[in-house]
């Protein structure tokens, strides 16, 4: 594909990655957060599937493969699992509320681009200035998991951060070294399906996934 | 067999004695652990006597023991004096622990750590290098809480008292260890020669630091105002044998630290430093034998005359450091002998009268001296002992502790008129506390031994009192001995003394003190006759008791009841006792004091006119505690309580201190660019 | 060479994972643990005076640092996995749990040793940081074995939190590996540490700021550094004793080993201001957190946790001085740390099971009543503290002094005021535990499958602090490959 | 030869010094209480009268108290004794007396220390309310009046750079500016109080008092008859005696006998005895206008000394 269209094209899947944490934050059904993850896994791999395109590198179109697998997929359908079994499956009553939650968003997109002045200083490429909004991912994700109460929500934070990661790791350096690419991702699946397996008990001993049960250990 | 060999072999045994101590069943235990102990004084004090002999430091190191520092022992005269003044208590104590220990000191822990807090304290003064020194410094610390635990399951007090000990002893540490390391960052090496050669290069105030912290440190060790309040609750608590060896040895290793920062690691400081010393010297002194005076408990009693005592130690050392600042450097020398004096038979003293309190203990149940009394008639040789104890920490001639007031007295009226005015103010004060605190500590010990061992028993279990074991009794005899030794004979210490301080001091010039029969100071008109002076009471009294023999008619002697204004039978419950005793002086220093009475009237049902009964309680209550150290633990306690809310179970609040951090960390990335 | 010591935990995890757990399948676990151990001291003496050993295509490495980590693991894994049988027997004996469960615990475990092993013999910094991933996952398992409502909320904690942290590490990770494409220009090896260390000096700074910060946060989370130490408490009291003192003991110092290889990086990079700096803040920050929690603490176990925070805080405090003296210093300090912690926390599993409480207010007398138990327990507080003869005190002197020789003596006094406030706090609350009246039944017997290992150990830890022999070179070369 | 005549004549000057403070000191009691009476209009007994009471005691049977110890018969000796070593010791007579070397008025303050301890002991041993009470008053007594005397001493001894008592005594007469030295005037005035104080005379303790909830010393022997008593009186008495003539030695040194000829010697005690009669006259017409202040008022007389004393020391350093 020619440059600009290149560029277009990993722009606006930057931009949907970012878009889609910001949704997480603003919608209150567990459901529709957890597409927004799905969409935002595609996404990742559309910038994955681009730059290997564009460097001609196989390992990173084999790579995009496998976060669509995974990320796309996979990953969202076992946390529907949870949502499913949730009988009140809404982000009820959250710690921040959505609007303040959406400035704090954008504080921390603002921080996002702020501290990755070096960064793109250096990986002066078309991708390279992309990489801010890996970080603003990353950070919004951070945010998600300090303030929402549901166990799925928390695990869609601990996902987004996880993306935003990921995302940084594809534009700095075409992604690190395959093995530890497939460790990584391969860590995330894990531990995806173990915080199922805890969720479920939880739901089990305690009836629901509320995470503001979970206050017995404490001084 | 090289000193420094001796040295070691020395410390070898003690550590034998602890694992004996350790392994031995409990018939034999005791026994051969002392055996072993005594033995292991006897060789290291065969080592510091050497030492002192020839004046050649004795020195070992070890480059295979202490990770990353080697272990380095060198003893210097200094050294050497206090190694010789741990043996005097350590022997004597050992040899009653043997009869002392079946009234619960023979579990094997406190026997292996008697064995290893002996060790300790004889091998701390020959520290040379600050891994040594804190590593012995610290078995030392270690040990002396587990003695002092030994009573925990009987005595809650035990526990609380440890809790005390081990707190302020492991900040005291703090302390040292800090102005140890900053010595040792400047000078690069660890060793003490490196600190030394290096110390004097430091910036003034880097100087000062060094030494207030370690007078802080040593002081909290040495049981100074307002560090001391651990005393009166470790050492009645202790058993006696080791309190005899905190009270008398361990405390003194205080004041060693002290002149080890102030006169060889920092060679000496500006004036302020010593007025200080002298100003901590004085309070000490005066509110020790205050609270001495005060205390009933026979034990806490003598915990707080120690604070008097270290107190006019540091009277002495602040005006001998004084002297040096001035330039005196005779009279400087002159009231660090009286120092190391001071020391030397407070350890006697104070040794003695701790074991014989304990024997009191052993005897009765109690410690209390408003339920002791009558014991010199049931306990004649304890009661003896104790009386030579309390005659010596009297200062009443001719026993030793006169001989070391009068040292502190002449090096201070010497020290009038240097010219340095701070020194015009300070030293007629520091005469004035001296006195005072000689009067006052009058007042406790005839307390102690009028009311403890004369006149009528308070109690059944004084009533029902009989002598202890022989090994107890000769424990303390031995130093009752040397108390009466060291007063009328103290030639027999002062030269040794006087080396050490000149191995310690800069420029002494001559010697500052020449000893025959009588102890002369060199360049000043002072002359004392102790031997004498000895002689001359005895004859006289010989002459008088003859006389009073010869001019009376009667030779017998009629056994009478005591005049009781009129009254028929007087009790015993009609006798003073030590709180009555001391209510005058409770009474003129009532402001200091603060004393809690409570008085309780109850009358007859038919007229508030007649009694029924009535009950007066007075309890003088540590103030420096309650003001000092109270609001700090009251405050910690209370931070402690808030704190648990950083830690309220919730995860978010725990991603959220995450994210606030990162947040942060990018900031001021951002901001570093 | 190399890979065969990774092999051994996955051979002996074998038994266990085919049949259901018996005590055969047990001493296995045992046998992993002293054979682990064995290699250690072997691949020690190997390098300690020759270059690295290098394995399996250049992904494993072990220079002296390795080898003595490998060390560490392989001791306080002797001493969990001893204490590991007594803990299943008696679970089994109580009817908490099935043979199967229980073997499915042996397998973990061996998992775990397998991770951290590869932690410290990676090559790779991105391997390395895979393993430690790994060693999270492992572990919730781990934590949640005991499966009540507290161990399931104390492991969903652990995950979350350290799976937050580890993100931003792989972050941190990414970008040094973006920083020495940058400064290579190609993309071999570029996160290989020796080659990351060769080029250090080119490396881009701003990057590696940024990515050293995120790597202290992120790995300090598992190292169990405030601000992100908060997971430990939970993990640490929930845990399975012997699971406890594997983490307390090995796990995080194994991610401050991770730490320690950037920090290398950093310095060449950055000059050695940053990470001293970056370094002090946390550590002093962990100890006053420690000290101020420790302060009211009321459960043993978590009385233990805040204490490994506080001892990481000293161990952070050690490294940012950075000199050789400090570096040597730190790693007696892990070690040391690791066998007194690894004791206590097996002693407290002990306590646990006998007295059936972890609050300290229902423990009592512990010294008249269980003598031995109480005994150990005492010691290892002793230890903990930092008195001679144990190796902590020599370590803490030196690690104090290598600070005061740098400069950093005013962090150093307030390490001490921290830790003064700390030994208040423990020793009053051992009083409560310790003392106290005899009761009238006659002191109770401890089991020397429990109390030979664990005195063992406190033996062990007390020598390594009075001896130089055998650690004194290993240390000191150790200590070169990243002291400043 | 000579060494042996000097011993002799040592010895005698010794014995001279303690009869003269023994027999003197009876005296002096007796005058004292002769003058009392004259100036309240009685005759009052004869001076000899404390002298004539001793011999009668020492004549009685010897009691001891059920409960006493080995203390109780001891202390008297130990009184006395530790009185007549500091009469031994003490230029009166002589400017170079017995042991004169090591007469430091530290020792000497000190040996007088001994001696009321052991009886403050004694005190308790009967086991009675009186005795403690007595004792216990004494020693605080004591321990107030010991700040004010040793920084007395400090005072006296600036000038002399010596403590020793007859180098004091000789620097005086080397340079008699020095009497009427502010220094040594202020601490005359504390030694003084301090005397007083420590002698048990008005206004510190009536010694003629026989209401024991208000004596001090005399409840302490209160246990005391016979021989003891009488051993109890003359150390008292000799303590009053050393105490003044120390006293007017330091005023007036002129008349002491500075070589250890008969004819200077015998001088020598007619002029101790006269000066310290003229000072005893006074202080016993003074004594009749005072009253015995309350115990607890006692603590300002003897701080009063003690600033004096501290004036005296400030004084002579300010005067180099």
């Amino acid at each position: 594909m020619n440059h600009s269209a290149y560029t277009s094209v990993l722009g606006l899947s930057c931009g949907v990655i970012v878009l889609c944490a910001v949704v997480v934050l603003w919608r209150r059904s567990l459901r529709a957060i957890v597409r927004a993850l799905a969409v935002q896994g595609m996404a990742l791999a559309l910038v994955a599937l681009t730059l290997g395109l564009h460097g001609h590198d196989d390992g990173l179109v084999v790579v995009a493969v496998l976060v669509l697998v995974a990320k796309g997929a996979v990953v969202p359908t076992l946390i529907t699992r949870i949502v499913r079994h949730d009988v009140a499956s809404r982000e009820t009553q959250p710690l921040v509320n959505v609007p303040a939650s959406l400035v704090a968003a954008g504080v921390l997109i603002f921080l996002a681009f702020a501290a990755s002045r070096s960064i793109t200083a250096l990986a002066s490429s078309a991708s390279g200035r992309l990489i801010p909004y890996g970080m603003a991912a990353m950070l919004i994700g951070f945010f998600a998991l300090a303030t929402r109460r549901k166990a799925v929500s928390q695990i869609v934070g601990l996902l987004l951060v996880d993306n935003g990661i990921a995302l940084v790791a594809f534009l700095a350096t075409a992604g690190v070294p395959l093995i530890v690419e497939l460790g990584a991702s391969l860590d995330v699946l894990l531990i995806v399906v173990v915080l199922q397996v805890l969720a479920t008990q939880m739901r089990l001993r305690l009836g629901s996934v509320d995470l503001d049960q979970l206050a017995e250990l404490h001084d | 067999m090289t000193s420094g060999g001796l040295l070691t072999c020395g410390a070898l045994l003690g550590l034998a004695a602890a694992l004996v101590g350790a392994a031995l069943p409990r018939r034999k235990r005791v026994l051969v652990t002392a055996a072993l102990v005594i033995a292991t004084c006897v060789v290291e004090s065969v080592a510091a006597i050497g030492v002192l002999a020839t004046g050649h430091p004795a020195q070992w190191h070890s480059s295979q023991l202490l990770p990353m520092t080697g272990a380095t022992l060198a003893l210097t005269p200094l050294g050497a004096m206090f190694v010789v003044l741990v043996a005097l208590v350590a022997v004597p104590a050992t040899l009653y622990w043997i009869g002392y220990a079946r009234h619960g000191m023979s579990a094997r822990l406190t026997a292996s750590s008697y064995a290893l807090f002996v060790a300790a304290l004889l091998t701390v003064p020959a520290a040379a290098s600050v891994a040594t020194f804190m590593f012995l410094w610290e078995i030392m610390a270690l040990t002396s809480l587990a003695l002092v635990l030994t009573d925990q399951s009987r005595r809650a007090a035990a526990r609380s008292a440890g809790v005390w000990y081990g707190v302020i002893t492991h900040i005291g540490a703090a302390f040292i260890l800090a102005a140890f390391l900053i010595l040792a960052a400047h000078s690069g090496g660890q060793s003490f020669a490196a600190l030394e050669s290096h110390a004097r290069a430091l910036a003034p105030g880097a100087r000062a630091a060094v030494f207030l912290l370690a007078l802080v440190g040593f002081g909290s060790k040495a049981g100074v105002v307002p560090f001391h309040v651990w005393l009166p609750k470790a050492h009645p608590e202790a058993p006696s044998p080791v309190s005899a060896l905190m009270s008398g040895a361990m405390v003194a290793l205080g004041v060693y630290g002290i002149v080890l920062f102030g006169d060889v690691l920092l060679g000496g400081g500006p004036v302020w430093w010593w007025l200080i010393v002298l100003a901590l010297g004085a309070v000490s002194a005066l509110f020790g034998s205050l609270h001495a005076a005060n205390s009933t408990d026979l034990k806490r009693l003598l915990a707080y005359s120690t604070t008097d005592n270290m107190g006019l130690a540091l009277l002495a050392l602040g005006a001998s450091g004084l002297f040096v600042a001035t330039g005196h450097h005779r009279l400087g020398a002159l009231s660090l002998v009286a120092a190391l004096f001071i020391l030397m038979s407070h350890a006697m003293f104070k040794g003695a009268l701790f074991l014989a309190a304990g024997s009191v203990q052993v005897a009765t149940g109690r410690r209390d001296l408003d339920e002791l009394g009558g014991l010199l008639r049931r306990m004649p040789q304890t009661g003896a002992l104790f009386l030579i104890g309390a005659a010596s920490i009297c200062a009443l001639p001719p026993f030793n502790g006169f001989v070391g007031e009068w040292l502190l007295f002449q090096s201070l009226l010497h020290g009038v008129k240097l010219g340095s005015t701070p020194g015009d103010i300070a030293i007629p004060v520091a005469v004035a506390a001296l006195a005072l605190t000689a009067g006052l500590t009058i007042v406790a010990f005839v307390k102690a031994a009028g009311v403890g061992f004369l006149g009528r028993p308070r109690s059944p279990g004084a009533e029902a009192a009989i002598e202890v074991p022989r090994s107890m009794r000769a424990g303390t005899g031995l130093l009752g001995a040397m108390c009466v030794v060291a007063g009328v004979a103290p030639m027999a210490i002062l030269p040794a003394a006087e080396r050490a301080v000149r191995a310690t001091l800069p420029d002494v010039g001559s010697t500052p003190l020449a000893h025959g029969v009588q102890l002369q100071l060199v360049g000043v008109r002072a002359v004392l006759a102790p031997t004498v002076l000895a002689a001359s009471l005895v004859v006289a009294v010989l002459l008088v008791a003859f006389l009073r023999q010869a001019l009376t008619r009667r030779r017998d002697v009629r056994v009478a009841e005591a005049w009781g204004c009129g009254r028929e039978l007087v009790t015993a419950r009609m006798q003073y006792t030590a709180t009555s005793f001391a209510e005058p002086v409770q009474r003129v220093f009532d402001d200091v004091l603060r004393p809690v009475r409570d008085i309780d009237v109850s009358h007859v049902a038919e007229s508030r006119y007649v009694l029924e009964s009535m009950s007066y309680r007075s309890r003088v209550d540590d103030r420096i505690e309650s003001a000092l150290y109270t609001p700090v633990i009251t405050t910690v306690r209370r931070w402690g309580q808030f704190a648990r809310r950083l830690q309220p179970g919730s995860v978010h609040r725990y991603l959220a201190y995450g994210l606030v951090a990162l947040v942060i960390t990018l900031a001021v990335v951002a901001v570093l660019g | 060479m190399l890979w065969v010591i990774l092999l051994v935990p996955v051979v002996c995890a074998a038994p266990s994972g085919l049949v259901s757990w018996r005590r055969a399948t047990g001493w296995a676990g045992v046998a992993s643990a002293s054979i682990v151990l064995v290699a250690g001291i072997v691949l020690a003496v190997h390098v300690v005076h020759g270059p690295a050993a290098v394995g399996y295509g250049g992904v494993l490495r072990a220079d002296a640092l390795s080898s003595f980590m490998v060390i560490v693991i392989g001791v306080i894994a002797l001493l969990a996995t001893l204490q590991g049988v007594r803990y299943l027997e008696a679970e089994i004996a109580a009817g908490r749990c099935t043979p199967r469960h229980a073997s499915l615990y042996a397998v973990l475990i061996q998992g775990f040793l397998a991770s951290m092993l590869l932690a410290v013999l990676a090559a790779n910094l991105g391997v390395m940081w895979v393993a430690i991933e790994a060693t999270t996952i492992v572990t919730t398992f781990l934590v949640g074995h005991r499966n009540t409502r507290g161990s399931l909320e104390a492991s969903w904690k652990y995950i979350v939190i350290c799976s937050v942290g580890i993100a931003l590490a792989f972050l941190g990770t990414v970008l040094v590996y973006l920083a020495s494409l940058h400064a290579s220009g190609h993309g071999s090896g570029a996160l290989n540490w020796t080659s990351l260390v060769a080029q250090s000096h080119y490396l881009s700074p701003g990057v590696v700021r940024l990515a050293f910060a995120l790597i202290v946060l992120g790995f300090g989370t598992k190292v169990g550094l405030a601000p992100m130490h908060s997971w430990l408490p939970d993990a640490h009291s929930q845990a399975p004793a012997p699971v406890s003192a594997l983490m307390s003991g090995v796990l995080l110092t194994v991610a401050f080993y991770a730490i320690l290889r950037f920090k290398v990086i950093a310095d060449g990079a950055l000059g050695p201001q940053f990470a001293r700096t970056l370094l002090v803040i946390v550590s002093l920050l962990s100890l006053v957190v420690a000290a101020s929690l420790l302060l009211g603490q009321r459960d043993y176990k978590r009385m233990l946790a805040y204490h490994s925070v506080e001892h990481m805080g000293l161990i952070a405090l050690g490294a940012a001085a950075g000199s050789t003296l400090a570096i040597a210093a730190v790693l007696l300090h892990i070690l040391g740390h690791g066998i007194a912690k690894g004791v206590l926390f097996l002693a407290s599993g002990e306590i646990l099971l006998v007295e059936g409480t972890s609050e300290i207010k229902d423990v009592r007398s512990l010294l008249n009543r269980r003598p031995v138990l109480g005994g150990i327990f005492a010691f290892g507080l002793v230890a903990l503290l930092g008195f001679p003869p144990f190796s902590l005190f020599v370590s803490e002197l030196n690690m104090l002094r290598a600070e005061f020789r740098v400069g950093l003596g005013w962090a150093a006094g307030l390490s001490l005021v921290c830790m003064a406030v700390i030994f208040g706090a423990v020793m009053s609350h051992g009083r409560e535990m310790l003392f106290g009246p005899k009761g009238s039944d006659a002191p109770a017997l401890t089991p020397a499958l429990v109390a030979v290992p664990l005195i063992g150990g406190l033996v062990a830890c007390a020598f390594i602090g009075v001896s130089v022999w055998p650690l004194g070179s290993l240390l000191h070369a150790a200590a070169h490959v990243v002291a400043l | 030869m000579s060494t042996t005549w000097r011993a002799l004549g040592e010895i005698v000057v010794a014995a001279v010094q303690v009869i003269v403070t023994g027999v003197g000191g009876l005296v002096l009691v007796g005058l004292m209480r002769k003058v009392r009476a004259r100036v309240e209009g009685r005759v009052g007994a004869p001076i000899l009268q404390p002298l004539r009471d001793v011999r009668k005691l020492m004549r009685k049977e010897r009691l001891r108290p059920q409960f006493a110890t080995w203390i109780f018969p001891l202390a008297p000796v130990v009184f006395v004794a530790t009185v007549s070593v500091a009469a031994v010791m003490a230029p009166l007579v002589t400017s170079r007396p017995a042991l004169g070397s090591g007469a430091d008025l530290f020792v000497i303050v000190y040996l007088l220390l001994l001696g009321s301890t052991i009886l403050a002991l004694a005190g308790l041993d009967a086991g009675t309310a009186f005795g403690g009470m007595g004792s216990s008053r004494a020693v605080t007594i004591g321990a107030l009046a010991e700040p004010a005397l040793l920084v007395t001493i400090l005072a006296l001894s600036i000038s002399a750079h010596s403590s020793n008592f007859p180098s004091i005594i000789r620097a005086t007469f080397v340079d008699p500016g020095v009497i009427i030295s502010p220094a040594r005037l202020f601490a005359l005035a504390a030694l003084l109080i301090v005397i007083v104080a420590e002698s048990g005379r008005l206004p510190v303790d009536n010694p003629v008092t026989h209401l024991e909830l208000t004596m001090i010393h005399e409840a302490m022997i209160l246990e005391y008859t016979g021989p003891d008593l009488a051993l109890v009186t003359l150390g008292e008495a000799m303590r009053l005696a050393l105490l003044l003539g120390v006293f007017v030695n330091l005023i007036l040194p002129w008349g002491i006998a500075s070589s250890m000829s008969v004819p200077a010697l015998a001088l020598g005690v007619v002029v101790l005895s006269a000066k310290v009669v003229a000072v005893a006259v006074v202080l016993g017409f003074v004594e009749v206008f005072l009253a015995k202040v309350r115990l607890f008022r006692l603590p300002e007389l003897l701080a009063g000394a003690f600033v004096l004393a501290l004036l005296g020391v400030v004084s002579g350093v300010v005067a180099k």
